[in-house]
């Protein structure tokens, strides 16, 4: 169950140019959130920015909850100041997370820039079920890498790419994808990133009927499923396609639901 | 004590604060946050004759105090609603009034018979939604067609019918005597105003339907001014709406001749909204010594008459 | 080397950016704070055959994104004007374009032709000021007046006319056409929407006038969507304003259609407005290897008919 | 001449309840300033508020100004919160100040409430000039006087009015006046503070035909003279009345030039 509730900032820290790590102590929140959740966070005490911001839950402790977030614009560059032990206003966890009842399978996680930040909690959760990890980890280039160090401790196989070849593979996440899927046997692959790249990954699970997970993100004003305004074309088991909310149907959607941009005609 | 609650069209509600359509759900997706029964009432989502798929992503833009919507109504059909909704909504205690757009005439007599049902306890007939290309916002702008529709409707329910007028028009007035005329029970306003953005980057406009509906506190100085206008035009009451989000904005509505007021962007940024407003009202009326919120209705234009 | 002149109506312009009437002064009043022959172009502020008073004190306030404004016109005539003022203006090499609003169509006729003198590049056909109650608001709300006006003024006048249409209409395109054909050289939108706000403690309107018009970065939207429906309807040049703040503002207006644009309560926020938004539109061009700004008016419709 | 203009803050501190002292080091606003001077400050860097502020230069030493204000909404809130070292933005010094082309004359300030502030950079350059000064201060309540102790510096006599009668005479700032004037022989009468204050002052000393010059207040846009919203009504010297602009004509006229409530027929 979501709540609306107030948080206390317990650390709000630069980990990586203009990329932070904010921690907050909220009870509420931290003991019914999943891996792949979201909260809706309160940017300002003003109407400006007017809407409350979606960030991933990246990490979940005790009475706690980890964003990691990258500043792009007045809400989040709003969150990047604000001080530990001040109060932030918050609803969530919000939407249907990634589907954690795996154990002691061989899974993939891909990453792709900020959405790395949701694989955070998965990885814990899925270790903690004895699952043996691989990640792929995707920048653009070697100056926007971050966690691939955490992600070793969970993980048998940390690859990193960059599109510019900087570091690691050369290419974007799904890059080294042929290769892994004709050695390795997964169980279940999960993806957090650009459109382009979950859509890539999709496709390739569904060639090869590798049960795959993609958390999409969508333009949100409410996050609670009542203004409609986050939708994506998602694609029923009888093949029917609707337009589905990402804040609740979502933001992990099946890679068979996924509606890819080339099936639109665009 | 201080009396918080009002009559609207012959209906007793609670309290002045209602959550307006499209922003409130069905009204049970606030269960989680507060009792949703304490709110003198809902307008539930924008219903139409048969499910609309509504507007491709790109639904939505955030501007200075403003939010653009260019949602498309999509809703799964009245029946969808009779079937799977109402019997939630049932469950809610309070009043519950189910809005309803058509593209002809003729369809919004079908939903105003086929609503006519328990549970609800009224209809907003959203003559004004500005992002169906037909139909929609061409009912709100001509005042013989608003008077059409509502006509129409009043003929096909025995329950109370409150127009929503759009602010998308040159004169509010004509239309919302037009809508008396017909024989509204009441009359909300303001829906959207009519905007866009663009994306500079990509040089393309920002919404999938180009243009979108603008809601929020940047256009509460506009719905203020529309609902003093037609405060001063009709007997019927209004209910007031746009870009209400502190109480002091609700009060402003008020004051300018709204008996009722609905909070619309206001639950999308805080889902405790609804329940915030009327402690808010209550505390203020305390407060200020006021017994009865009725009384402040219509109060600035006292003045004036002096 | 990147270009920022434009043509509008025949006339050659620095670059797109103008200061808007009522907001600009004279433009003398800028000087202390920049060099005003920078500009693309000066609107004066409104000028009717008569001086007016204005309105009482309780002309202006501050809303959500927005200001309200009733001044009511307050200007010494145009007699004054062209003894007192115009001489001033002559000093700044740049255009300047009078403002005029009439009560009467001949007084639209007679401001034309008194103001049709050196120093004046054009005129700004105000047709849709809502403070005035009288005149103003009704000749920009109905396409017969609108064309009558813009005949009237264009039959006593050698320069170049523009229209400044009023959002407070149902149709833009029908007004903007009837401008087109009534020969006007170009159209400039938007002027203020109607709004109020309401003092909560003294429960009476804030404005002296109850009502005001309401400008700003709340009213982008739907500038911005007008002047994109207007550039589809009429092949006359557009003078775009509405909230623009930002040099991205200004680039959604002139990607909508705009081949220049105004800046209004953006000179009230920062008496520098005018020359950082010079500097940044420059500044944008360069980065983003855009050779001539005119490639860019109207392209947000491309994609469209793609 | 005025300058659009930064700004670095070198105090701000909090000297009385919801009062506070902002020192501003700004060479090109404090070298022009005179008192009764105001300038517009910008509150934020976002457009909310949208307006920039009017605030009176409370004093001016060498390349400082100070200023003195109340945090009543939310621009006067977000000064409160500026740091010492920051940069602010502001236009000024702006209209017409004080007439100071006195020397060795008898006069009287009376300030009412937050209009105690421009008083100070008046009661500088008068005492400089060899003017014997007598302040009366008028407050609300006890709580919320302030500056009486630093108007001591510059005045013969400080007179402390409020009107619940919790600290010296009780009444209005005007209250002593009657009796001032039948004593003193005042040169020159000079207030800033609340309207009602200001028309009882300025018609008492049209009756008794002592210079006086009121500093009023109006809501204000531009504060530069172009958008005409801080009218009010003045009589010229002819007799005739017209709306004049409170950023440019004023803030400081004559309290023959004054237009009474009650001459307007409320
Ligand atoms: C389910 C979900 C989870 C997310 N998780 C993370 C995360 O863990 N870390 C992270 O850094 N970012 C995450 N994002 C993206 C994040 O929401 C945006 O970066 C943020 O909203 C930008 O706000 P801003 O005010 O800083 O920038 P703005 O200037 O407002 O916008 C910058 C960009 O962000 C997008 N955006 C703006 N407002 C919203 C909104 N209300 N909803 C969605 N997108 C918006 C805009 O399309 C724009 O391209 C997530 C988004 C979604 C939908
Ligand atoms: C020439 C002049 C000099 C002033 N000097 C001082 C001073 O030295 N110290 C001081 O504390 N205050 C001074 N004021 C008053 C000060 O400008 C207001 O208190 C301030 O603008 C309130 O802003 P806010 O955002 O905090 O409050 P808001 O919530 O915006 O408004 C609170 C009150 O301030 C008034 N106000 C709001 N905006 C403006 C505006 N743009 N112009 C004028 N009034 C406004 C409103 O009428 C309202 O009653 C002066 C005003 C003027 C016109
Ligand atoms: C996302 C969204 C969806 C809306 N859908 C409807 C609708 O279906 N029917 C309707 O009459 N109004 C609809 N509206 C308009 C609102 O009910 C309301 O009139 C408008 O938003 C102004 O109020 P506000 O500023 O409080 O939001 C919608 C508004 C938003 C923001
Ligand atoms: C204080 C003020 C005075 C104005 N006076 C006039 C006027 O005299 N004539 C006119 O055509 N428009 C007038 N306007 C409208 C502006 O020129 C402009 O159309 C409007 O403010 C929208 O632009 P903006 O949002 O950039 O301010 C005035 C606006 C303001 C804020
Ligand atoms: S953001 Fe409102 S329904 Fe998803
Ligand atoms: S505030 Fe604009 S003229 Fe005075």
């Amino acid at each position: 169950m979501p709540y609306a509730t107030n948080g206390t900032i317990t650390a709000n820290i630069l980990i990586h140019e203009h990329i932070y790590r904010m921690e907050i102590e909220c009870a509420d929140i931290a003991k019914e959130a999943k891996p792949g959740q979201f909260i809706q966070i309160r940017t300002s005490d003003h109407l400006m920015p007017l809407l409350n911001r979606p960030i991933s839950i990246a990490r979940i402790k005790d009475n706690r909850i980890e964003i990691i977030y990258a500043v792009v614009g007045e809400g989040t560059k709003n969150l990047c100041e604000m001080k530990t032990g001040a109060t932030v206003s918050m609803v969530g966890p919000l939407g249907h997370g990634f589907e954690t009842n795996l154990s002691r399978e061989k899974v993939l996680l891909v990453g792709g820039g900020m959405g790395v930040a949701p694989l955070h909690a998965l990885a814990e959760v899925l270790y903690a079920q004895g699952c043996e990890i691989d990640t792929i980890l995707g920048f653009n280039r070697q100056e926007d890498i971050f966690s691939d160090k955490e992600f070793e401790h969970w993980s048998n196989n940390v690859y990193v790419t960059t599109m510019d070849g900087s570091c690691g593979i050369h290419g974007h996440a799904c890059t080294p994808l042929d290769r892994h899927l004709s050695i390795y046997d997964y169980r279940h692959i999960y993806a957090c990133g650009p459109q382009p790249m979950l859509h890539a990954l999709g496709k390739i699970c569904n060639e090869h009927h590798i049960d795959c997970s993609l958390s999409v993100e969508e333009y949100m004003a409410c996050g609670i499923g009542v203004c409609l305004g986050c939708v994506q074309p998602i694609r029923d088991k009888a093949g029917s396609i609707s337009y589905q909310r990402v804040c609740v149907e979502g933001p992990v959607f099946s890679s068979r639901e996924v509606v890819y941009d080339d099936e639109l005609g665009h | 004590m201080t009396n918080l609650a009002i009559d609207l069209m012959g209906l007793t509600l609670k309290n002045p604060v209602l959550g307006a359509s499209g922003t409130y759900g069905s009204g049970f997706e606030f269960l989680p946050y507060y009792d949703v029964s304490l709110m003198g009432g809902i307008i539930g989502k924008g219903t139409t004759l048969r499910a609309k798929v509504g507007n491709p992503p790109g639904r939505l833009f955030e501007t200075s105090s403003g939010l653009l919507n260019c949602i498309g109504l999509q809703n799964g059909g009245v029946d969808y609603f009779l079937r799977e909704i109402l019997p939630e909504v049932r469950k809610i205690d309070t009043h519950f009034f189910a809005n309803i757009s058509g593209s002809t005439i003729e369809e919004y007599g079908i939903l105003a018979e086929k609503l006519d049902v328990d549970g609800v306890s009224g209809l907003e007939v959203n003559i004004s939604c500005p992002n169906v290309k037909a139909g929609g916002l061409a009912f709100g702008t001509i005042p013989e067609d608003a008077l059409a529709v509502t006509k129409e409707v009043k003929r096909k329910t025995s329950k109370k019918v409150m127009v929503k007028l759009s602010p998308n028009v040159t004169s509010i007035v004509e239309i919302a005597q037009a809508v008396e005329e017909g024989g509204a029970d009441g009359i909300s306003l303001i829906n959207t105003l009519l905007g866009m953005a663009i994306d500079v980057e990509k040089q393309e406009p920002v919404l999938s339907n180009i243009f979108g509906g603008l809601s929020g506190p940047a256009v509460k100085p506009i719905g203020l001014r529309m609902v003093y206008e037609v405060y001063e035009a009709v007997s019927i009451p209004i209910v007031g709406l746009g870009g209400i989000v502190s109480v002091q904005d609700a009060l402003e509505y008020i004051l300018a001749g709204a008996t009722a007021i609905q909070l619309g962007t206001a639950n999308l940024i805080n889902p405790l909204a609804g329940s915030v407003m009327i402690q808010g009202l209550e505390h203020y009326l305390v407060e200020h010594q006021i017994d009865d919120i009725r009384t402040l209705i219509g109060k600035a234009h006292h003045k004036e008459e002096v």
